[in-house]
């Protein structure tokens, strides 16, 4: 393996040793992330070494807490992090810290709260998932008519992600006026997106459009309606612009979704990381990253 | 009987084998056509292993076999039965799921392109029980529902029904009782006038003198001599060459004492379950031994395990040591915590842990005895006993760290035995006690009966083994159909009337002949 | 547990009237319809729209993939074996697909058999390694879980493949048929599983395997062959589902399936399947695949939360096997 | 597969003498120590930092959980069962902590003992329903493992649950020991499980259990009692494991522990469990547990990919276990 190699030919030198450690690898938007700290990483001319790690899926927090452990076992100076848990990683972060690590959060903001109860601040590099989901909820909204009803496909409940954007396509819809008449968990996953939404489709027959909280959901959308001969009639919204989902609003099948840039968060993240490597007192705001509506229009 | 000039069917020279240790040493074994040769050997001497070998079962470590003259090395089972050599195994090998009729045909289905010919599957099978006289089992029946003996007869049809030219019977009569064997050797005969070989295994010499030609002795697996029958008479005069002591077989009639005293033990009052056992009724006194003879499927075992708690009860009840209170045991253990023990008739389904060793499996039911109240076991207590016990059952093994599943058989049945006789009890329960053991052993535990019943114990033995039965007890009682018919005292007792009653059940259903006492 | 004392099997005999047969079928189906037609029932009462055209048409369109890995299942289970890749073989054929067609542009005709070949060759590694090296097909199918679905990500450098419409056809409903191509033949499979389980040489074997593979052995059979292709004909029926599930979703996704191995163990269990090998029943095994499906669908249509379908369907499926199991005891008393 | 014909159990005995024992028992060990010792070398030499003590510590730190579960486990599969809902009663009891602690205000002391009671009472239920009603207990934990993760979520509403330190002491290395309570108290049960399976009548009685329960019956023992109480054991080894858990992230959370079932028998397993029952060693389990460790942290800190790692991680699952078995089979023959 090709990170392998790095790490054995650099050992000695004293270049900063980085660890971006994300959600999953199994995953579209995880795997642009990786694949654009991976090219900065390049770009840098090997200035620092990257070691990227991934958990199972989004839930096995604890892995991802004892993946912080190991690396910094490890010894790396930095770690840039995207929680699968906005709670439960700050204290593994906080030992992190106390080791002398730099920690730069991405993608999830950790919880402001549980924060300052455990006396520290990191610094977070992210987008703001609700006001990407306004985004596309507004757009939706635009093709639909007040009074209209449609039906969500909701992440995992647990995870923060999940909840923003759900809260955000509750915001478009009520602005607009259209109701909500389900609203379901299909644990981020494509077939069990696939089966709710065919359930949703029989029993609510008048539904005009299905928000799924992120591509794959909506693919197994896309499926459900298709099998139900519904389609042209529902339309479908995501969230994560992966490659296939931009084929399918090509295609126009899929409405619209949402591009939060893995890939830039990574190198925000790492550059952040460097500076304060480089200076342990330097004073790093948090950044904001943009959330981009996706469309049919966008992709000519 | 026939001359020595019948043409040699299968050969062995110097064959050895090596488990862990070497069980088997530079063995010299010849079969001609057309003969019926008696193996013997005590238990663990090696006959099975020998006979496994013939048969493809298990490879040989050196030496070498011919068959018809020509080199023979069977890789597999299958190899050895596509050149004529077929084997019935001391343990029993049927598949319980599928019907008896694919357990009889089972590797030689009638197939076209892989379906099941189901009208000739049943066809053949049912011929082939007719033909061993098996009419009552239906071919559809699962193999698991029928009792041991029968399933043992199944195996045997299975075998017999296939072409061969070496037919290895291992202990095939263990489980029979009389009816059974004769058919079975009608069946032997008419083949070896077909120029068949038969390999012949049992520990019941009167089975030997009656039907085999010649016979090869094994001792601690090593060859001994091979003999024409008829050289022996008395058959028992054999027994010297087994173990090697001469004049050993002179103890072998012993005088028969009843230790019976006048105080009831356990009395069995209206127990039935279902048709299998009905409305039985006996009771057994202190230092008494009652036999249970009948044929197979008869309902003896059924009986046992009702008295054990081991199946529930339809109706009856139990009174135990003259108490005026009655039991019905649900569990075993409750039967055991009455002093009940009971040893069972199929040692691999629910006697023994296979993969355990001797010592798990003789100390069991007894781990009062070395543990305290917390439970935690005193180890060298545990080998100590154990050791005992093993030189007591005369245990043929390396150590007591052995699994029971490499013991062989007649051994893996003196565990079964050892591992009730370290548990104190009032009442034994032995179903088939001395199936595959071997006539030293059986004589032990012979003189065992003897000493519990000396000790007062009350003794129920089921038997398929007359003989054994008229040997040991003080009272015999004999069941047919589920029912028990009649009982005999030694007085009263002859070989012919009980055979009678074994088969009343069957023929008369409604009348049953009681005679002899003891109520 | 060890199972209890081996149950009588119920192959029905041969020789029996016709209807006799028939009755004794549907006496033997009665537990598990039984527990079908209260779950219909209950969705029904709660819900306008379940009891419809629709819904069944539904149903019926989303359960082939996990069909026929539960027919797949069974056998495997029925060897006294367990296979615990099927999901992330599913994963990987389908990944297969997603890519010969996407990234190479091969056609449909051309990518199949490729994507059904990458199951059976899973599936004879499967049976291989644990028959020869006998070792526990758990384990073995563990590591085969880990590894194949790594390979599906490495294949599809984990992202989703949408291959569109030239796939579709297999996973929708047919015109006028209501029932999707891929339904049908889930439904031709469950039927010849059926025969090659009760009326055949192979199967038989199986059943024998699985009870105490030791005597089949001493019957003169070599049982490895019949070992390693009742995992292989798994492996297939993976990339067989793989394909299903591709069409269905116009999509395939190196994600799918995870945790498919348990839902495709407890339809065989519930349709009374033994874990110890030796028992089953393939028709009875796709109802314990419609219990499970008209649960899901019926829970989804209620509109209940993601905690309770949960703990809804953990006893229903304890409760479904509790009733077949007393339904047994009852029968083979009275 | 069924699993190879019976191979001979390894309890060591008690009387030989000392040095002999060690001997035995190190010789017993000794596969799964080389294969730990292969994967230290192989990811001291690609990684710069991994043969550290810190890596130590962090491994050990992070063990606890899952080495509690898999003793438990080990039990279980040495009667014959199998427990699949350890991770969600890891979770539920988590949950229950994080709940009474967060919301009610309830002090650790408190806490804990409902925390194992709900762990405990669990497996009290998989113990009863499927001894008493005779059914699979895969099936019966299989249910458990839906309503035991319904319940954790509708118990927390499906939110993780901040602690913070008042929890945290447990799970984090004690000042100057550089081991944390949780690991020290992992060690303890490893070796009172161990010691409760080779010389307590209990013990005993589940290997007897495990190998026939039939004969077990027969002899005159009642097996239910302690058949229940191994599935209880390991619901409460469960509810440990939350709470050693839930210190270690100072945080309760419902979705922990998804899947953990599957990496405890690999653990029991590659430590020579049988999945038939009747053989087992809790210490060769705690190897196990190592050996799934150190591949975890080893690849992590070589930063493979995830594909690799899962495809490296079923490898070695599989090696693990085909060694260990090649080894038993050259033992029994010398
Ligand atoms: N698989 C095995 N592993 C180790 N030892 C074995 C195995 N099978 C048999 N043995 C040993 O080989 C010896 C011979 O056993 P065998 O079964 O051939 O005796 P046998 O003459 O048939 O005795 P019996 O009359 O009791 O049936 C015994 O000491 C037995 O313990
Ligand atoms: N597990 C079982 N299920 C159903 N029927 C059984 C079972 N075991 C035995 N039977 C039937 O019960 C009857 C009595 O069997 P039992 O075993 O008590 O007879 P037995 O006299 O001990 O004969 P055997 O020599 O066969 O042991 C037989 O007809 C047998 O087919
Ligand atoms: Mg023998
Ligand atoms: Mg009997």
């Amino acid at each position: 393996d090709q990170k392998a190699q790095q790490v054995d030919v650099n050992s000695g030198d004293k270049k900063p040793r980085i660890a971006l450690i994300m959600k999953s690898l199994a995953n579209d938007f995880f795997s642009s992330m990786a694949e654009g700290a991976k090219k900065h990483q390049q770009q840098q001319g090997d200035e620092y070494e990257l070691i990227v790690n991934g958990i199972k899926d989004e839930r096995d927090l604890s892995r991802q807490v004892a993946l912080v452990e190991e690396m910094v076992a490890n010894g790396v100076d930095a770690i840039v992090i995207a929680p699968a848990d906005s709670k439960a990683l700050v204290p593994a972060l906080r030992r992190a810290r106390e080791a002398g690590v730099v920690v730069v959060n991405i993608d999830n903001k950790l919880d402001q709260e549980i924060l300052e109860a455990e006396k520290i601040s990191i610094p977070f590099v992210g987008p703001d998932n609700q006001a990407g989901a306004k985004k596309v909820g507004d757009f939706l909204a635009s093709k639909l008519k007040s009074g209209d009803e449609v039906v969500v496909l909701e992440g995992i409940r647990t995870s923060f992600n999940g909840t923003q954007r759900r809260l955000g396509f509750e915001a478009a819809m009520q602005d607009a006026g259209i109701k909500i008449v389900d609203s379901q968990s299909a644990q981020w996953e494509m077939s069990m997106a696939n089966t709710l939404a065919l359930s949703m489709l029989s029993e609510h027959r008048n539904v005009k459009a299905i928000l799924a909280a992120n591509d794959s959901m909506a693919l197994g959308a896309l499926a459900a309606v298709k099998n139900n001969n519904k389609t042209g009639e529902v339309a479908i919204v995501g969230f994560d612009n992966i490659a296939a989902v931009q084929q399918a609003i090509r295609d126009g099948q899929i409405l619209a979704t949402a591009d939060q840039h893995g890939g830039e968060l990574a190198v925000f993240g790492i550059e952040h990381a460097l500076r304060l490597i480089e200076d342990p007192d330097a004073k790093v705001e948090d950044r904001e990253t943009p959330v981009d509506l996706i469309t049919a229009e966008v992709l000519k | 009987m026939n001359g020595e000039s019948q043409p040699l069917r299968l050969t062995v020279h110097e064959l050895c084998k090596d488990y862990v240790v070497r069980v088997l040493y530079d063995v010299q074994f010849e079969l001609k056509t057309g003969e019926i040769h008696a193996l013997l050997g005590a238990n663990g001497a090696g006959k099975s292993t020998l006979c496994r070998i013939i048969a493809g079962l298990t490879p040989a470590t050196s030496g070498s076999m011919t068959l018809n003259g020509e080199l023979y090395n069977p890789r597999d089972k299958r190899s050895a039965e596509s050149l004529g050599v077929q084997i019935v195994q001391q343990e029993l090998n049927l598949i319980p799921t599928l019907t008896v009729a694919e357990n009889l045909l089972l590797g030689h289905f009638p197939q076209r392109c892989g379906i099941v010919n189901r009208k000739l599957l049943h066809a053949h099978a049912r011929a082939a029980l007719d033909r061993f006289g098996l009419n009552d089992i239906d071919t559809n029946q699962m193999a698991g529902s029928l009792g041991i003996g029968q399933q043992q007869m199944l195996e045997i049809a299975a075998a017999l029904d296939r072409n061969c030219q070496v037919l290895i019977l291992d202990e095939p009569t263990a489980a029979l009782s009389a009816g059974e064997t004769k058919r079975l050797f009608t069946r032997l005969s008419e083949l070896r006038k077909n120029g068949v070989g038969i390999i012949y295994i049992s520990h019941r010499l009167d089975e030997i003198a009656q039907i085999a030609d010649r016979l090869t002795v094994l001792r601690d697996g090593k060859f001994v001599s091979t003999h024409q029958v008829d050289e022996f008479k008395p058959i028992e005069r054999v027994i010297d060459l087994m173990t090697g002591e001469t004049e050993a077989a002179q103890h072998a009639i012993q005088n028969h004492r009843s230790y019976a005293i006048d105080q009831e033990m356990i009395r069995v009052s209206g127990l039935g379950r279902a048709s299998v056992v009905q409305n039985v009724n006996f009771s057994v006194k202190a230092g008494e031994r009652y036999g249970i003879a009948g044929l197979v499927g008869s309902g003896r075992t059924e009986l046992l395990r009702l008295i054990f708690g081991a199946d529930r009860t339809d109706s009856g009840e139990i009174f135990l040591r003259g108490e005026t209170s009655p039991y019905q045991f649900d569990h075993p253990h409750t039967a055991v915590s009455q002093r009940l023990a009971m040893v069972t008739e199929d040692r691999k389904q629910n006697g023994l842990l296979l993969s355990q060793s001797i010592r798990v499996n003789t100390t069991l039911s007894s781990m009062e005895l070395l543990a305290g109240s917390v439970g935690i076991i005193n180890c060298s207590q545990e080998k100590k006993l154990v050791e005992v016990q093993r030189e007591t059952m005369q245990i043929h093994a390396r150590n007591i760290e052995q699994s029971v599943g490499t013991l062989s058989g007649g051994n893996q049945q003196k565990v079964a035995v050892a591992k009730w006789l370290l548990k104190d009890a009032d009442v034994f329960l032995f179903d088939e006690p001395t199936r595959g053991i071997d006539v030293a052993a059986r004589r032990k535990i012979h003189q065992l009966f003897d000493k519990l019943a000396e000790q007062g114990k009350a003794l129920i033995i089921v038997s398929s083994d007359l003989e054994e039965l008229f040997e040991t007890c003080d009272c015999i009682g004999v069941m047919s159909a589920g029912k028990l018919v009649s009982e005999y005292t030694r007085e009263t007792w002859s070989y012919d009337a009980i055979m009678q009653d074994c088969f009343s059940g069957y023929t008369q259903p409604e009348t049953c002949s009681v005679s002899g006492s003891n109520s | 547990m060890n199972d209890s004392p081996a149950p009588v099997s119920e192959t029905p005999s041969a020789s029996r009237s016709v209807s006799e047969n028939l009755m004794s079928s549907l006496l033997q189906y009665a537990g598990l319809l039984g527990v079908l037609a209260l779950l219909v029932l209950i969705f029904s009462m709660m819900s306008q729209n379940f009891l419809s055209q629709q819904t069944l048409i539904t149903i019926a369109n989303h359960i082939p993939d996990l069909t026929v890995i539960a027919v797949g299942m069974t056998l495997v289970l029925i060897i006294g074996g367990i296979d615990l890749s099927v999901g992330s073989l599913l994963a990987l054929s389908s990944a297969v697909l997603g890519v010969l067609m996407v990234n190479y542009g091969w056609p449909l005709w051309a990518a199949v058999p490729i994507c059904l070949g990458v199951g059976a060759f899973c599936g004879v590694l499967n049976g291989v390694i644990s028959v020869k090296a006998g070792i526990p097909s758990f384990i073995v199918t563990l590591g085969m879980l880990e590894m194949a679905r790594g390979s599906a990500y490495l294949m599809t450098d984990s992202q989703t493949k949408y291959i569109g419409s030239s796939i579709e056809w297999i996973g929708v409903p047919m015109k006028g048929l209501a029932f999707s191509p891929a339904f049908l033949l889930s439904l031709v499979i469950v039927f010849v599983g059926q025969y090659l389980l009760t009326r055949t040489v192979f199967g038989r074997y199986c059943i024998a395997i699985g009870t105490n593979v030791e005597a089949v052995r001493m019957s003169g059979i070599r049982t490895a062959p019949y070992s390693i292709t009742v995992f292989t004909i798994s492996g297939l029926m993976c990339g067989l589902a793989g394909i299903m599930q591709t069409s269905r979703l116009s999509t395939a996704d190196p994600n799918a399936a995870v945790g498919l191995e348990l839902a495709a163990i407890a339809a065989c269990v519930i349709g009374g399947t033994s874990l110890m090998g030796g028992r089953g029943s393939v028709i009875n095994t796709f109802f314990g695949v419609l219990i499970i499906a008209v649960l899901q669908t019926g829970l989804a249509q209620v509109g209940a939360s993601d905690p309770i379908k949960r703990v809804i369907t953990g006893a229903v499926i304890i409760v479904a096997v509790l009733l077949d199991a007393a339904r047994q005891r009852w029968k083979r008393r009275g």
